[in-house]
C-alpha cells in the first residue's frame, strides 16, 4: 500500500517544532507558544488520520516504513502501528496538544520549556511507533531524560515537615524539594532502563537472529528457558515506569513537583510507556515467560490498586492525591494485562488511554487551582465551586472518570478489566479490583467536597475561574472522556484486533 | 422503525436533549428560567409519549427489544446496548415521567428564590436525572442497567448536594454516593460473574437461558445475591439505608423525586425487572423477603420519634421500600410493583405538601408548627389524602397495594416477615397521623406567618392527590392482568410452602383495624393529649433513646468511615508508603550521601597523592594476578 | 643481539620519571619528569619495534613525540595560568580538585 | 654493546639530575641532555628518522618551551625559583616498587627478545606507513598541534 510517511511525520513534527522553538528569540512571546501549538496540532491531526485510515479488517502493523540503519547489527529504521500503539499515539497527541495550552502562562524560560516538552514527546511517539527494539530503546531514553530538567528547572518545591524517627534523614536528603523529586524520578527510571537494556540485548542475543527487528523477533520463538528469567527483567524494567509497587514512590514526588504540562505528559503518557513495554516486549515476545510470571504481575497490580487508593486517601496535598490515584489506576492497567484474555487486555489498553486523558485533565486542573489559589493543601481550600464553577465542573468530570462512572471512559476500561479478571486463572483478583474502585470513590468525592463544596472562605473572594486558552485544554480532554465513554468502540475496535493477535501468541501456552 | 421504537426514543430523548442543551449552552443555563422551561417542556413531552407507549404496549404486551453492539469482541459475544420494552417498563416509564414532570413544575414555585444561574443548574441536573432513570427503565441489558444506575446515583449526588455550600448538604451528598456505591460493588461483581458464566448481559437472552436451566443454580444464587446488594444500596434496605434520611438536605422537590419515582425505586425496579432470574434463586428470594420486611419494621420504629417532618417521610419511604422488597421476596411482582406505582404518587404528594409547609414556615421541625390546617387549607387536605393513602385506609391507593403485599407475605408462610409486615401497618398509621395532628391540628401557635403556596405548587399537588385517591382501585386489575402470572410461576417453584398456608379471610379486616388503631392512638396522644407523650417518653426512655439515635446505625457507619477507612487503613497505608517504602529509598540515598561525605576526605586535591593511589592499586592488582 | 638492555633502560628511566612526578613540588619540574616518563616509554616502544621487526612501534613513538610537544605547550600554558590564579607553582598547594 | 653502555649510563645519570637538581635551569639542561642521548639510543636501535626527529622536535621544541616558561614565571615571581622536593622517601619506595615489578615481568617473560630484521628500504616503508596507511591520524595530529598552539596562546595571554 502506497502512502505518505505518516509516522515519520508524526515524529518529525514535534522534533522540528522543538528545533524551531529553540531558535526563536526569547522575547517572542507568541512565537514560542504558537510554534509548539502548531506542531502538536499537526500530530493530533495526523493521529486522527491514522485512526480513521487504519484498516481494521486486516489488522496487524500498518503504515510501515522500513530503511536499514546499521545492517551489520540488524538495526533499522522500522516504523509501524497496530491497534494498540495506535490508541496510544492518539492519546499522546491529545495530551501534548492540550499540554501546550495548559502551560501557556509559564513565563520563565518558556522557549526552553517548550523545546524540552516537544523533545520528550518526540521520544514518546518514537516508542509507540518503532518496530525496532534498538530504536525503541533510543526513543525510550529520549522520552525519559528531559523530565529531569523539566522538573528541576520549572518544578515547585514543598516544605515537608520532618517528623518521626526518620526526620533527620528526610531533611538531609531534601524530601519535597524539586531537585529531590527530579533526581529521584530520573534515577528510578534509569534504574529501570538498565533492566530494559539488559533484557533487550539478551533477547537480541538468544534469538540468534542478529536483528533488533520486532516483527522478525515476533515471528521467532524465543527459547522458553530464557523467557523464564527474561520476562521478570523486562517486567521490572518497564514496571518502574508503570509505577508498580513497591517501585512507585518516584511517581508521587515527581508528579507533585513537576510543572503542569510535565505532570500531564508524565502521568498521562510516560507511565503508559511502561505498561506498553510490558505488554509489547514482555508479553508479545515472551508468552511462556509471561504465563509463568503472570501471578506476580497480577498480584502486584491488585496491591497497586488498593494500596494506591488508600494512600491517596491519606494525602492532604492535591497533587499527591492525583499522583497516588495514578498509581492506583496503573494497577488496573497492569491487572488487565495480567489477565491474559481478551476483555482484560482490551480493558488494559483502553485504561491506558482513558487514564492518560483523565489524569492529564486532572493535572491540568490541579495546576490551574494551584496557580490561582497558590496552595495545594486541600485543607486550606473550601467552597471554590462558587468562584470557579468551570474548574469545579471539569474537576468533577475528571474525578468521576477516575472512580469509574459509566458514561465516561474510565468505566469502560475498568469494567472490561473486571470482566477479564474473573476469567483469569486467579479469579479473586476481581475483588480487590472492585474494592479499589469503591475506595477511589471515597477519596475522589472527599477531595471534591473539601475543595469545591462547603462554606466559602472569604480569603479567596478574588479567585478567578479558568481563562482563555486554558479552556481549550479542559474542554478538549473532557470531551474525549465523554466521547470514549459513550462510544468506546471507535477506539476499542482496533485495540481488539491487535489484542487478538497478541493472544494468538499464547495459543497452546495458556492452559 | 416501528411505533414502539419511535415512542421509546420520544420518551428518552427529550430529557437528554434538554440536558445537553442546558449543559453546553452556558448563557442559556445561566439565564435560569429558559432552562427551566426547556426542561419542563422536555419532560412533559416524554410524559405524553410514555402514555401513548404504555397504551400501545398494554394493548400488545410484546416484549419488544432491539439492540446495538457497544463493545466488540472476537472470542466472546459482543456486549450490546439497546431497549427492552414490556408492560413493566412501559408502566414504569409513565410513573417516572409523571412524577418527574410534577416535581419540575412544582419546583418553579419552590425554587423561585434561587438565583438564575443556580436555577439553571438545578433544571440541568433534573433533566439528566430523568434521562438516567428513563434509560434504566428501558434498558435491554444488565450492563446498561448498571450504567444508568450509576448515572442515577450521580444525579442524586448532585441534587442532594445542590446547596453545596451547606456542609450538611455536602456531607449528605457524598454519603449517599458512597453508600449506594458500596452496594454497587456487589452489583458490579454480580454482573461480571454472571457474564463470565453466561457470556451475555442481554435480558431476553438471560431470561431464555435461565428458563432453559442453562445457568447453574449456585452461580445464579451467588450473582443474584450480589446484584441484590446493589438494589439494597439504591433502595435503602437495611443496613445500607443510612444515606436516605440524610438525603433530605437537598431541596424538597428533589426529595420527592428521589423518594417517589427515581433513585430508590430503581432498586425495586431492578429486582422486578430481572425477576425471572430471581425466581430461580429461591434462597436469595427468602433473603430478600426477610431483609425487606425487617427494613419495613425497622424504619417504621425510627420514624416514630423523628421531629423533622422530612425525616419522618424519609423513614416512611424506607419502610415502604421494605414492603416492596418483601413482596418481591415472596414472589409477587404484581404486589411489589403495584405498591411502587401507588407509592410513587402519594409519597411524591406527601413530599410536595411537606415542601409547601416548609416553604411557608422556613423550618422542618414539627414542634414549631401547629394549626396549619387553617392558613394552609389546600396543603392540609392533600397532605391528609397522602397520609391516608400511606396508612392504607380504603379506598385510597395505598390500601390496595399494601393489602396485596400483606396477603402475599402471609401466604408465603414465613412467620417473621408476616409479623413485621402487620406491625408496620399499625406503626405507619401512627407516625403519619402523629405528624398530621401535630402540624395541622394541634393547639400550638405556629411560629411566623404561614401562608398558602402559589398555584404552581398546589396544582401538581392536587393532581397527585387525585391519583393517590383513584390509582388503587383503577389500576389494580391492570396490574393483576400483566404481573399476576409471575407469581404463579413462583408458586410452582414453591409448591409446598404455598400449599401449606392459606390466607384467612379476616386478614384484610385485621390490617384495616391495625391502621385505624394507629390513627386512633395518634389522635389520643397528640390531638386530645389524653395520654401525655412526654410521660411516655420518660417511661420508655431507653427505647426512646435507641430510636432517637436510629439504632446507632449512623454512628457505626461514621465510625467505619472515619476511624476504620480514613483514619485507619488509609493512615496505615499512607504512613507505610512514606516511611517504609519511601523510607528505604531515602535511606539508600542517605547512606550513599553519608559514605560520599566520608570518602571525599580522600580527595585532598593534591594530584601527586592520587598518583600514590594509582601505584598502590597497580601493585595490588599485580599481586592479585600473581597469587 | 637482544633488546633486553634497551627495555631495561626504558624501565629505569620510567621509574626515575615517576620518582620525579611524585616528589617535585614545582609544577614545571613535574612536567619535566613527565617528559622523562614519556621518553622512557618511547624507548621501550622502539625497542619492541626492533624486536618484532615491525615499524608500528616507531610510528607510535613518532606520534607520541608529537603529542608530547602539544602537551607541553598546553601544560605550560596551564601552569602559567594557574600560577596567575593561585600565585604559586607548587603542585601540593593547588588543590582545586579537593572534594 | 659497549656503545650502549657508554650512552646508557650517562643517560640515567642525567635523568637523575633532572629529578634531583635544586636549580630549575639545571634540570632543564639535564633534560635536554637526556633527550639528546635518547636520540642516540634510537640510532642504535636502527630508528634513524626517529632519532633526528627527537633531536629536532623534542629537544629543540620542548627544551625551548621550558626555558621560556621558566623565564616567564620567574619574571612574574620576580626571583629565582629554587626547586624543592617533598616526600623523597615515599617517592623512592614507590618508584622502586614499580621498577621491581617491571623488572620482575621482564625477567619472568617467555618472549624471545632477539632482534628481527626490519624490511628492506626502511625509510620507504616508514614513509608509506606514515603517509598512506596512517595518513588520517597524521593529519589529525597536525590539527591537534594547531589546536594546542592556539590553546596555549589563549591560555597564556595575560588579559582577556
Amino acid at each position: 500500500m502506497q502512502h505518505f510517511p505518516v509516522l515519520s511525520l508524526i515524529l518529525l513534527a514535534p522534533f522540528l517544532g522543538a528545533l524551531l522553538t529553540m531558535f526563536q528569540p526569547k522575547e517572542a512571546y507568541y512565537r514560542v507558544r504558537i510554534i509548539p501549538a502548531i506542531a502538536a496540532g499537526i500530530t493530533l491531526i495526523l493521529s486522527i488520520y491514522l485512526l480513521l485510515k487504519y484498516d481494521r479488517s486486516i489488522g496487524g502493523f500498518q503504515f510501515i516504513e522500513h530503511y536499514p540503519l546499521i545492517p551489520q547489527l540488524g538495526i533499522s529504521y522500522h516504523l509501524g502501528v497496530d491497534g494498540m500503539s495506535l490508541a496510544l499515539v492518539f492519546l499522546t497527541a491529545f495530551i501534548i496538544f492540550t499540554g501546550v495550552f495548559a502551560s501557556w502562562t509559564i513565563l520563565e524560560r518558556t522557549k526552553e520549556f517548550y523545546t524540552l516538552l516537544l523533545l520528550l514527546v518526540t521520544g514518546v511517539f518514537g516508542v509507540f511507533v518503532s518496530l525496532d527494539l534498538f530504536l525503541f530503546f533510543l526513543f525510550y531514553e529520549l522520552a525519559v531524560l528531559p523530565m529531569y530538567l523539566l522538573i528541576g528547572v520549572w518544578g515547585s518545591s514543598k516544605y515537608i515537615k520532618p517528623r518521626g524517627i526518620f526526620a533527620r534523614m528526610i531533611q538531609e536528603v531534601g524530601v519535597g524539594t524539586k531537585e529531590y523529586a527530579a533526581m529521584k524520578l530520573t534515577l528510578y527510571l534509569l534504574f529501570g532502563s538498565a533492566f530494559i537494556l539488559v533484557g533487550l540485548l539478551t533477547i537480541y542475543k538468544v534469538s540468534g537472529l542478529n536483528t533488533f527487528d520486532f516483527l522478525e523477533l515476533n515471528a521467532h520463538k524465543i527459547d522458553p528457558r530464557y523467557q523464564k528469567f527474561l520476562f521478570p527483567i523486562v517486567y521490572i524494567g518497564f514496571g518502574v515506569l508503570a509505577g508498580i509497587w513497591p517501585l512507585h514512590t518516584w511517581s508521587p514526588d515527581g508528579h507533585a513537583s513537576a510543572p503542569t504540562a510535565a505532570s500531564m505528559l508524565h502521568a498521562g503518557v510516560l507511565m503508559k510507556l511502561g505498561a506498553y513495554g510490558v505488554v509489547r516486549v514482555g508479553m508479545q515476545l515472551m508468552p511462556q515467560g509471561a504465563t509463568e510470571w503472570v501471578w506476580l504481575v497480577g498480584t502486584i497490580a491488585t496491591i497497586n490498586i488498593v494500596y494506591g487508593a488508600l494512600s491517596a486517601m491519606w494525602q492532604m496535598d492535591l497533587k499527591y492525591i492525583v499522583a497516588y490515584s495514578s498509581v492506583s489506576h496503573m494497577g488496573i492497567v497492569m491487572l488487565g494485562a495480567a489477565t491474559l484474555n481478551e476483555p482484560g487486555l482490551n480493558g488494559s489498553v483502553f485504561q491506558m488511554v482513558s487514564h492518560g486523558i483523565m489524569t492529564g485533565l486532572l493535572f491540568a486542573l490541579v495546576g490551574l487551582v494551584y496557580e490561582k489559589a497558590h496552595t495545594r493543601d486541600i485543607l486550606a481550600m473550601g467552597g471554590f465551586g462558587k468562584r470557579m464553577p468551570g474548574i469545579a465542573t471539569f474537576f468533577t468530570i475528571g474525578g468521576l472518570t477516575s472512580l469509574g462512572l459509566p458514561g465516561l471512559s474510565g468505566f469502560v476500561a475498568e469494567f472490561l478489566v473486571f470482566l477479564g479478571a474473573w476469567q483469569a486463572k486467579q479469579w479473586y483478583w476481581l475483588v480487590p479490583g472492585v474494592l479499589g474502585a469503591f475506595f477511589t470513590a471515597v477519596y475522589v468525592l472527599r477531595a471534591l467536597k473539601i475543595i469545591f463544596w462547603g462554606p466559602f472562605n472569604e480569603k479567596y473572594k478574588d479567585l478567578p475561574d479558568a481563562i482563555g486558552t486554558e479552556w481549550v485544554a479542559l474542554a478538549v480532554l473532557s470531551g474525549v472522556l465523554i466521547l470514549l465513554g459513550v462510544v468506546p468502540f471507535i477506539l476499542l475496535h482496533p485495540i481488539d484486533v491487535s489484542v487478538m493477535e497478541l493472544l494468538s501468541k499464547f495459543k497452546g501456552v495458556l492452559p | 422503525m416501528n411505533q414502539v421504537q419511535v415512542l421509546t426514543l420520544l420518551v428518552l430523548l427529550p430529557p437528554l436533549i434538554s440536558f445537553a442543551w442546558n449543559g453546553v449552552v452556558i448563557p442559556w443555563r445561566r439565564a435560569g428560567k429558559p432552562a427551566a422551561w426547556l426542561s419542563i417542556l422536555a419532560i412533559l413531552t416524554s410524559f405524553v409519549a410514555s402514555l401513548v407507549l404504555a397504551k400501545t404496549v398494554l394493548a400488545s404486551p410484546g416484549p419488544y427489544s432491539w439492540e446495538w453492539t457497544w463493545l466488540p469482541f472476537q472470542n466472546f459475544k459482543p456486549i450490546i446496548v439497546g431497549f427492552y420494552i414490556d408492560p413493566l417498563a412501559a408502566l414504569m416509564l409513565v410513573v417516572v415521567t409523571l412524577v418527574a414532570s410534577m416535581v419540575q413544575i412544582y419546583s418553579l414555585g419552590y425554587m423561585s428564590e434561587e438565583p438564575a444561574g443556580s436555577l439553571g443548574r438545578y433544571y440541568t441536573y433534573h433533566s439528566l436525572f430523568s434521562f438516567a432513570m428513563l434509560g434504566l427503565t428501558a434498558s435491554a441489558s444488565l450492563l446498561q442497567i448498571y450504567i444508568f444506575w450509576e448515572l442515577v446515583g450521580l444525579c442524586s449526588y448532585l441534587l442532594i448536594g445542590f446547596w453545596y455550600q451547606k456542609p450538611s448538604a455536602a456531607n449528605a451528598a457524598v454519603k449517599a454516593f458512597w453508600t449506594t456505591r458500596l452496594g454497587d460493588v456487589g452489583f458490579a461483581l454480580g454482573i461480571v460473574v454472571l457474564w463470565a458464566h453466561t457470556g451475555t448481559f442481554a435480558l431476553p437472552e438471560l431470561f431464555h437461558k435461565v428458563e432453559a436451566g442453562q445457568i447453574a443454580t449456585s452461580i445464579l444464587a451467588l450473582t443474584m445475591l450480589l446484584v441484590f446488594f446493589g438494589a439494597m444500596g439504591k433502595s435503602a434496605q437495611f443496613p445500607l439505608h443510612i444515606w436516605l434520611p440524610d438525603a433530605m438536605e437537598g431541596p424538597t422537590p428533589v426529595s420527592a423525586l428521589i423518594h417517589a419515582a427515581t433513585m430508590v425505586a430503581a432498586g425495586v425496579y431492578l429486582v422486578a425487572r430481572i425477576f425471572p432470574l430471581y425466581s430461580h434463586a429461591e434462597s436469595v428470594m427468602t433473603f430478600i423477603a426477610y431483609i425487606g420486611s425487617f427494613t419495613a419494621f425497622f424504619a417504621a420504629t425510627i420514624a416514630l420519634v423523628q421531629e423533622d417532618i422530612k425525616r419522618v417521610l424519609a423513614y416512611s419511604t424506607i419502610s415502604q421500600l421494605g414492603y416492596m422488597m418483601a413482596a418481591l421476596g415472596v414472589g409477587s411482582v404484581m404486589a411489589g410493583f403495584f405498591h411502587l406505582f401507588t407509592h410513587a404518587f402519594f409519597k411524591a404528594l406527601l413530599f410536595l405538601a411537606a415542601g409547601s409547609v416548609i416553604h411557608a414556615m422556613h423550618t422542618n421541625d414539627i414542634w414549631k408548627m401547629g394549626r396549619l390546617a387553617k392558613p394552609m387549607k389546600q396543603t392540609a387536605i392533600v397532605f391528609i389524602i397522602g397520609t391516608l393513602a400511606l396508612a392504607g385506609v380504603p379506598p385510597f391507593a395505598g390500601y390496595f397495594s399494601k393489602d396485596e403485599i400483606i396477603i402475599k407475605v402471609v401466604e408465603s408462610g414465613m412467620v417473621l416477615p408476616a409479623i413485621f409486615a402487620l406491625a408496620t401497618v399499625f406503626l405507619t398509621a401512627f407516625y403519619m397521623f402523629r405528624v398530621v395532628f401535630v402540624v395541622f391540628f394541634s393547639h400550638r401557635e405556629p411560629e411566623g406567618h404561614p401562608h398558602e403556596s402559589p398555584a404552581v405548587m398546589t396544582g401538581p399537588m392536587w393532581f397527585l392527590a387525585a391519583l393517590s385517591v383513584v390509582a388503587g382501585f383503577l389500576f389494580k386489575g391492570l396490574f393483576e392482568k400483566f404481573f399476576g402470572h409471575a407469581a404463579e410461576a413462583m408458586e410452582t417453584a414453591q409448591e409446598a410452602a404455598t400449599a401449606a398456608s392459606h390466607v384467612p379471610g379476616w386478614l384484610p379486616i385485621l390490617t384495616l383495624i391495625l391502621a385505624l388503631g394507629g390513627i386512633l392512638l395518634a389522635y389520643l396522644i397528640y390531638q386530645k393529649e389524653a395520654i401525655s407523650h412526654e410521660r411516655l417518653r420518660a417511661q420508655f426512655r431507653p427505647v426512646y433513646v435507641m430510636l432517637q439515635k436510629k439504632y446507632w446505625m449512623d454512628d457505626i457507619a461514621y465510625f467505619l468511615y472515619r476511624r476504620v477507612l480514613v483514619g485507619g487503613l488509609s493512615v496505615i497505608c499512607g504512613w507505610f508508603d512514606r516511611y517504609i517504602v519511601d523510607g528505604i529509598v531515602n535511606l539508600v540515598t542517605w547512606l550513599t550521601r553519608k559514605s560520599g561525605e566520608i570518602l571525599r576526605l580522600l580527595q585532598n586535591g593534591v594530584v601527586q597523592d592520587y598518583l600514590y593511589g594509582v601505584i598502590f592499586g597497580l601493585i595490588l592488582f599485580i599481586l592479585l594476578g600473581i597469587f | 643481539m637482544t633488546v633486553t638492555p634497551y627495555i631495561g633502560l626504558g624501565f629505569v628511566l620510567f621509574s626515575i620519571g615517576l620518582f620525579g612526578v611524585l616528589t617535585r613540588r614545582n609544577t614545571v619540574g613535574i612536567l619535566m619528569a613527565i617528559e622523562l616518563m614519556l621518553n622512557a616509554s618511547n624507548i621501550v616502544l622502539v625497542a619492541f619495534s626492533r624486536m618484532h621487526g615491525n615499524l608500528g612501534g616507531q610510528l607510535f613513538a613518532f606520534f607520541t613525540i608529537t603529542v608530547t610537544v602539544a602537551e607541553v605547550a598546553v601544560g605550560l600554558a596551564i601552569v602559567i595560568q594557574v600560577f596567575r590564579l593561585k600565585k604559586t607553582i607548587h603542585a601540593d598547594e593547588i588543590t582545586l580538585l579537593k572534594g | 654493546m659497549w656503545i650502549f653502555w657508554l650512552i646508557a649510563i650517562p643517560l640515567v645519570l642525567f635523568a637523575l639530575g633532572v629529578v634531583l637538581s635544586k636549580n630549575l635551569f639545571r634540570s632543564t639542561i639535564y633534560l635536554g641532555a637526556t633527550l639528546v642521548l635518547t636520540a642516540l639510543i634510537y640510532l642504535l636501535l636502527h630508528a634513524e628518522l626517529l632519532g633526528f626527529i627527537q633531536i629536532l622536535l623534542y629537544t629543540g621544541g620542548v627544551a625551548t618551551l621550558l626555558v621560556f616558561a621558566i623565564m616567564l614565571t620567574q619574571r612574574i615571581v620576580g626571583e629565582d625559583i629554587t626547586q624543592q622536593s617533598r616526600g623523597l622517601v615515599g617517592g623512592a619506595i614507590a618508584s622502586l616498587a614499580v621498577l621491581l615489578i617491571l623488572f620482575f615481568f621482564l625477567g619472568s617473560s617467555q618472549l624471545d627478545f632477539s632482534v628481527r630484521p626490519y624490511p628492506e628500504n626502511l625509510n620507504l616503508a616508514l614513509g608509506k606507513n606514515l603517509f598512506v596507511t596512517y595518513v588520517l591520524p597524521f593529519e589529525v595530529l597536525s590539527v591537534l598541534l594547531l589546536a594546542a598552539i592556539i590553546g596555549a596562546i589563549v591560555m597564556a595571554r595575560r588579559d582577556r
